[in-house]
């Protein structure tokens, strides 16, 4: 962690969503920041909002969504991301590729299936720097070996569908990378990967993390991922943000919200084979019957009558943490024995 | 020939023509302009493709009207229709005993092909036409042997006396082709015929355009004064009518009836009417009941409104019919009027019939036939007031001569020319029962008409033979197998350009005598 | 690949075959005469059967049809009964006349839908969309000989800027009087491009490998280009494919209207005078060619998507 | 790849020619699905009028007045008359009984043969799916309207002609268009799970498969019945349509056109708008019935 001034901070992000008839509140004053070089992990469950938020920083939001609010700094640069005027739309449309890179869930569908895969990488490559195209195909390959495609020579000319999931993965992060970003947003990259493969794929994003030296804000489900890869976390719950700590390990210590408890509580472990998982009662609320007050009070083990009635105010504390509850879990309940891997 | 009326009119996409330039201003151009000029081009479009350039083949009119530009005849028609004219031939009597003819030819008629014409040629001419695959093998059936005495005369023994024959050597199937073909397949020969007539083939692109130069070695000199003639396909009787006001062509061979007013209101355009022999009648199954009740068909004659189709559907390009034989023959029967319109007469008629209080039946129409939908569906309303309930059927053209032929149907229109001026061919196809046509399809079977055209077809003195055709007129029109109901012209649209353009009684164009201003 | 052709032009010869056949008998089972037609009303019976007898149609059906047959397999389309000459040789004055003119027709096809499906794409809702939706519907509601009719008025004599048909012999003049003609057929088919075309286009629009190239950083010039049109056409080429059917039967309405002398005119002259080796062989040639049309269509779309393997 | 399968090209997804309306309408045409109530009163008003045409018109459609000839548009006569003297508007709302019954009735039998056709070539597959598909090819390879021209030259003029001929063409397209979402079908697990579960065929493709696959076919219909006032409009052009007097938009139309050069418009041009009238309807319907079936995606 450094002093200087964070390499991304987002402040009162909210979404709506146009579904059918109805406006549905999908993100509501969302904020969090992220340093340079920093990894922060963006969890919740889906549905929660995660991909959402990270559509939303690069204006990439499908046509039904609509920012209502929010602001972005980025690399000292002020973004408003509700902001529908052109000028304002080309700024962010500038930082696409050469500030910010994005690596989406599913690389079947993210990769166009007509064009072969070095080409797609070559795409954004020439974005950064002008170059022959021969040139920029050479440097390609020098990107599919960064990201441990090892013939990628053979690869290059090859198309999204002769590839297995892993090496599609691999492109994509590729060519994310190739413009030399700042900042990566992952969006759960190795959901869709079989387990062995989703470490080699981490693994990937560790070396790069040192290589390139980008700061990553990594959406997923799987808080393990969070705990393996990233140094600060933010939960989301239902559009909102639950607790989010710049130390990810003072979170999965202590967590002061109810709900990152809970998650923490039903995430399996290695250590208690055979004890049976915890599991959230309820479900999630859907977006357009959310109560007035804490999304999770219907859930919560912990909930006080006026949980459900006002909305929860701001609860941050020093040293990065936050937490939006009423009623914070005072110690650790439970101690998880979540611990980052030594590398 | 018959004039066919194709489902090709249908796909007349009707542009509106000369629209474009259509100013009013009195049309037409100073009829006798100037002294005749050599040289120019000649374009005419014409609505379908000729089918074939063998003179005994065709039987459409895109191809006889290019035959009696490239071949001779031994005679041709005069251009009134009032008889023949000597052509390839000089002189021509009938003998004594009247089972003869001998024709002389010219002796400075060649060949393109530089040949000269001689009886052997004719010979053999008219020897195509008689064979029995040759639709007009009925003229010249009556031609029992030809004798060739020497290069330039011809005989020719008839079965029986037979005065129509120098007409019947005019018809252009009887157009006179090198003996053997030139030592040619039919076939070849057809693809570069040769002919001695006032033009010679030059081109033929199939579906498009046929192109015919002048024959500088024609034996009538100083004829043609045109370099040459093209003749392009163009369906559509609106695009016809565009290509005329732009100038791409002189001559639009079908104008619509519907385009009268527009083209003869366009400065630089003729629309002009030329004498026909066509007549259009109503033609009805007397081999059905109840149709074959002549009261039936008296009062059907006198419901149909003939003026006001005239007026609805022949913008008045046309005359009122009353006997069967036209005007443009000397046969004409001017006793005998069309008759009057009249819808009380009409029931009483019908009162009289087996029966009287009308009857449902059938009009069968050439589908695409705008005309022809347009008057059955006046007919149709006027029956209507006689209790005669008219249902209309369309068959495409070739099915309906088929159903016509079988006798399939109760009432169709129809419309005849007369292919020869003498009055003959005509008489017989529209009056007797015999060949297979059944009187027009129509069934009435007199053997007098039979006597009587045969009566007047062996006299050779017109005054003798008229009162013939005026008695078998006389029993048409009191039988009423069929109704006349118009004398039609042949109308033409043209450029003010084109001089000397007066196509003959029988359809014949006589390119020879046309020109072009400049 | 070779292995492919041949299978797909084996599968082709019953198709053919069939087409063959349905003409033969819907042909001779419809009334009319051909002799009856080429000797008028005035020849007499016997005059018709001596001509039914020289062109064997006086054979059993079963008879005439064995014949046909043998004679088209042995690479012989018979004689036209109205033209009197060899069908080959017509053949191959018209054939060419109707393929430049579809092909053409397809060019401009293209040229129209694809701005006019590119532009409802963009704003797939907005008032755009709505006008191209309603050109559309007007479009398919108007019978080709109406737009035919409505060009030839506004654009052949109004604005006199095209011939009001013909087939003139020289080059240039030719191609310019036919654009009328094949932009009535093109628009014949527009329609259906637009829709098909549209729905692809939004479907690419809307795909996340679109919104991998935006976050990428590409602009929309390029995405349309290289990711939406790219994709796009590839199901277009289909669609066109699949058309060329109309575009033929486009082409037999409006060659007639147009004075252009292609395989339509001949075809429906055919079909008038009962002309039947004449029908036969143009139905038997316009299905060769949606045969070969649909072989291409499959081997250039194999070309264009990498996915759809020639196997 | 199904190419080898068949002679015909296959056809992406995304290319089901128009059965699934992708959304042409802005918003708030959508939201209440605006589309079918714009449509559907648009169709309404011409099925009213057809319906109540004896009242509606002042004049008789068939009845000729030579008198009165060519007029242009007036209080007594709305849309003029033509060139026989009969009312054009009459003539246009009488011509809407005959060519929408037509339109509408021709579309039944192609449906219920297309789907038959459709769900058995694609459920069973094989040898019956080839044979299907070769017959369906034969039909696509011959020109359109030379197959329907020709049908009505055996078959002779008249509506029931037009049906049959209509019939023999267009079931093609919703056989294939029913095969392939058959095909879909085919392969997903319920099937295998009706399978195993001892279900009778007959029971599946009734039960399970005809109400799956038959939204594309009814939106699909929508503008097959465009299509079919497209064929009886250009039959009557060729003169084998309706036969006259019966009043009909097709011949009106090409009966006009000769008059367009003498500046009569309204003989082609009330005709022409009613069809293009009815082609709108049954886009807007197409689209807000794909809409309300969920077919858009």
């Amino acid at each position: 962690m450094t002093d200087r001034a964070p390499l991304l901070d987002v402040a009162d992000l909210s979404v709506k969503l146009q579904v059918g008839g109805t406006e549905l509140h999908a993100l509501e004053h969302v904020s969090f920041s992220l340093g340079y070089g920093e990894a922060r992990g963006l969890v919740g469950e889906s549905g929660s909002g995660k991909s959402l938020t990270l559509r939303a920083l690069l204006g990439l939001l499908p046509p039904n969504a609509t920012v209502t609010s929010g602001r972005m700094t980025f690399d000292g640069a002020e973004f408003d991301l509700a902001g529908t005027s052109r000028s304002k739309r080309r700024r962010l449309e500038r930082l696409r590729g050469t500030g910010i890179s994005m690596i989406f869930q599913e690389p079947s569908v993210a990769l166009n299936p007509v064009i072969p895969v070095g080409e797609q990488i070559v795409d954004a490559v020439m974005r950064r720097d002008r170059m022959r195209r021969a040139e920029a195909r050479d440097y390609a390959i020098h990107l599919m070996k960064l990201v441990g495609i090892h013939d990628a020579e053979n690869k290059v000319d090859a198309y999204e569908f002769e590839l297995s999931g892993g090496l599609k993965q691999r492109v994509m992060i590729a060519a994310a990378v190739a413009s030399k970003p700042k900042l990566i947003l992952c969006d759960e990259p190795t959901t869709a990967l079989d387990v062995t493969v989703q470490q080699q794929i981490l693994d990937v994003f560790t070396d790069l993390r040192d290589e390139l030296d980008a700061g990553l804000l990594y959406v997923t489900h799987d808080l393990a991922v969070v705990s393996q890869l990233c140094d600060s976390v933010t939960v989301l719950y239902s559009g909102n943000v639950m607790e989010s700590s710049a130390d990810l390990r003072d979170m999965f210590d202590a967590p002061r919200h109810p709900y990152t408890e809970a998650l923490l509580r039903s995430t399996p472990d290695v250590d208690r084979i055979g004890r049976r998982l915890y599991s959230i009662p309820g479900s999630a609320p859907s977006l357009d019957d959310r109560p007035r007050g804490c999304p999770f009070a219907p859930r919560c083990e912990y909930r006080h009558d006026d949980c459900e009635e006002a909305r929860v105010p701001d609860k941050s504390t020093s040293s990065g943490r936050e937490v939006h509850c009423l009623h914070q879990v005072q110690q650790g309940v439970s101690r998880v024995a979540l611990t980052k891997e030594a590398r | 020939m018959t004039r066919r009326k194709t489902l090709i009119s249908a796909f007349a996409i009707v542009a509106a023509a000369s629209m474009a330039a259509c100013s009013s201003g009195s049309g037409g151009s100073g009829g006798a302009a100037g002294k005749p000029q050599s040289g120019g081009d000649l374009v005419m479009a014409r609505a379908d493709e000729a089918t074939s350039l063998l003179p005994s083949v065709p039987t459409d009119n895109s191809a006889i009207w290019i035959i009696e530009e490239i071949y001779s005849t031994l005679v041709v028609p005069a251009q009134d229709g009032s008889g023949v004219q000597p052509s390839l031939a000089t002189k021509w009597k009938q003998s004594a005993d009247k089972l003869s003819w001998t024709f002389q030819l010219r002796k400075d008629a060649k060949f393109t092909d530089g040949r000269p014409v001689t009886s052997a040629d004719v010979k053999f001419s008219i020897e195509q036409v008689q064979k029995k695959s040759s639709p007009f093998a009925f003229i010249d059936a009556v031609i029992t042997k030809m004798d060739t005495p020497d290069a330039h005369t011809i005989v020719f023994h008839t079965a029986k006396p037979w005065a129509p024959l120098p007409a019947d050597m005019a018809l252009f199937a009887n157009s006179i082709v090198p003996k053997d073909y030139g030592g040619k397949s039919a076939q070849e020969f057809a693809k570069h015929p040769i002919g001695s007539g006032p033009f010679k083939f030059d081109s033929w692109t199939k579906g498009s355009r046929l192109k015919i130069v002048k024959n500088t070695d024609y034996w009538q000199k100083g004829t043609p004064k045109l370099d040459s003639v093209t003749f392009n396909v163009v369906p559509d009787s609106n695009t016809r009518a565009t290509q005329l006001s732009s100038g791409q062509i002189q001559i639009n061979e079908y104008p619509s009836n519907s385009s009268i007013k527009t083209v003869s209101k366009t400065p630089g355009l003729k629309f002009s009417s030329f004498p026909s022999s066509e007549v259009d009648y109503l033609g009805m199954n007397g081999s059905r009941k109840p149709l074959n009740d002549v009261n039936v068909r008296k009062a059907i004659r006198l419901a149909i409104d003939k003026e006001g189709i005239l007026k609805s559907v022949y913008y008045d390009r046309a005359k009122l019919a009353g006997p069967y034989l036209s005007p443009t023959t000397w046969a004409h029967n001017d006793a005998i009027k069309p008759t009057k319109f009249d819808l009380k007469a009409a029931k009483a008629a019908l009162a009289k019939s087996s029966v009287p209080s009308g009857f449902t039946t059938t009009i069968t129409i050439s589908s695409g036939d705008q005309d022809a939908s347009a008057e059955a569906q006046l007919i149709q309303s006027a029956l209507a007031k006689i209790g005669i309930k008219l249902k209309i059927k369309s068959l495409d053209p070739s099915a309906l001569y088929s159903a016509k032929g079988a006798g399939n149907y109760d009432m169709a229109f129809g419309l005849y020319t007369t292919d020869i001026v003498d009055p003959d061919e005509i008489a017989r196809f529209g009056g007797t029962f015999s060949g297979g046509v059944h009187t027009l399809y129509t069934w009435f079977n007199s053997p007098t008409m039979n006597k009587l055209a045969d009566k007047a077809s062996s006299g050779s003195d017109q005054a003798s033979r008229k009162k013939d055709y005026d008695q078998m007129q006389q029993i048409i029109d009191d039988n009423v197998p069929y109704i006349p109901l118009f004398y039609v012209p042949g109308n033409y649209s043209y450029s003010s350009k084109v001089h000397g353009f007066k196509p003959g009684a029988t359809g014949n164009y006589f390119l020879e005598k046309v020109w072009l201003s400049k | 690949m070779l292995r492919w052709l041949v299978r797909r032009l084996l599968l082709a010869v019953p198709v053919v075959w069939g087409v063959v056949t349905i003409s033969f008998v819907l042909m001779h089972l419809s009334p009319g005469d051909p002799a009856r037609t080429a000797l008028g009303e005035k020849a007499d019976a016997a005059s018709v059967a001596a001509l039914r007898h020289q062109w064997g149609l006086d054979k059993s059906l079963p008879l005439q049809y064995l014949d046909y047959l043998g004679q088209l397999v042995h690479g012989d389309l018979g004689q036209s009964l109205y033209y009197h000459s060899s069908i080959t040789s017509l053949m191959w004055q018209r054939l060419p006349v109707t393929l430049v003119l579809i092909v053409f027709s397809a060019i401009l096809a293209v040229l129209i839908s694809v701005p006019l499906a590119s532009r409802s794409t963009t704003k797939p809702n907005g008032a755009a969309a709505l006008v191209v939706r309603l050109f559309n519907a007007v479009i398919q509601g108007s019978p080709t000989f109406f737009i035919g009719s409505m060009l030839i008025l506004f654009l052949g004599v109004r604005v006199a800027i095209f011939p009001a048909g013909g087939y003139p012999s020289s080059l240039g003049s030719r191609a310019w009087a036919l654009v009328l003609p094949a932009l009535t057929i093109a628009l014949s088919i527009v329609p259906l491009l637009v829709r098909g075309l549209r729905a692809a286009m939004i479907e690419s629009y809307s795909s996340e490998y679109v919104t991998f190239a935006r976050s990428k950083g590409l602009g929309t010039g390029p995405i349309r280009r290289r990711y939406v049109l790219r994709n796009a056409g590839i199901s277009g080429v289909s669609i066109l494919g699949i058309q060329v059917g109309a575009l033929a039967s486009g082409a037999l309405v409006i060659e007639q209207v147009f004075a252009i002398p292609g395989m339509g005119s001949m075809l429906m002259t055919g079909i008038l005078n009962r002309d039947y080796a004449l029908v036969q062989a143009c139905t038997l040639v316009f299905g060769l060619i949606v045969v070969v049309v649909y072989l291409v269509t499959d081997i250039v779309y194999a070309r264009l998507d990498p996915r759809a393997r020639l196997s | 790849m199904t190419a080898s399968e068949t002679t015909l090209p296959v056809i992406p997804p995304s290319a089901e020619v128009d059965a699934r309306g992708t959304g042409w309408a802005p918003g708030w045409m959508r939201r209440h699905n605006l589309q079918l109530w714009i449509g559907g009163s648009m169709l309404g008003l011409m099925v009213l009028a057809a319906v109540f045409a004896p009242i509606l018109a002042q004049h008789s459609p068939t009845e000729p007045d030579a008198a009165h000839a060519l007029l242009g548009p007036s209080g007594d006569h709305l849309f003029g008359t033509d060139n026989l003297g009969r009312d054009i508007f009459a003539r246009v709302v009488y011509g809407a009984r005959s060519d929408l019954t037509i339109a509408v009735v021709a579309v039944i039998a192609p449906f219920v043969i297309g789907l038959v056709f459709g769900i058995v070539s694609g459920y069973f597959g094989g040898w019956i799916d080839t044979i299907m598909m070769r017959l369906a090819d034969i039909v696509t390879a011959f020109p359109f309207f030379i197959l329907v021209i020709a049908l009505v030259f055996v078959l002779g003029n008249g509506a029931w002609s037009i049906f049959v001929a209509i019939t023999c063409v267009s079931w093609v397209a919703y056989a294939r268009l029913v095969r392939g979402e058959a095909m879909v079908l085919r392969n997903k697990e319920f099937v295998a799970a009706c399978e195993a579960g001892g279900i009778s065929t007959s029971r599946i493709l009734l039960r399970h498969f005809a109400p799956n696959v038959v939204t594309q076919a009814i939106v699909y219909a929508m503008s097959d019945i465009v299509m079919n006032v497209g064929v009886i409009v250009t039959l009557s052009y060729f003169g084998l349509g309706i036969v006259p007097p019966t009043p009909d938009w097709g011949s009106m139309m090409s009966d006009g056109q000769q008059f367009l050069a003498g500046g009569y418009y309204g003989l082609t041009l009330f005709p022409a708008a009613a069809v293009i009238w009815v082609s709108l309807a049954l886009s807007f319907i197409g689209d807000g019935l794909a809409h309300a079936l969920r077919i858009e995606r």
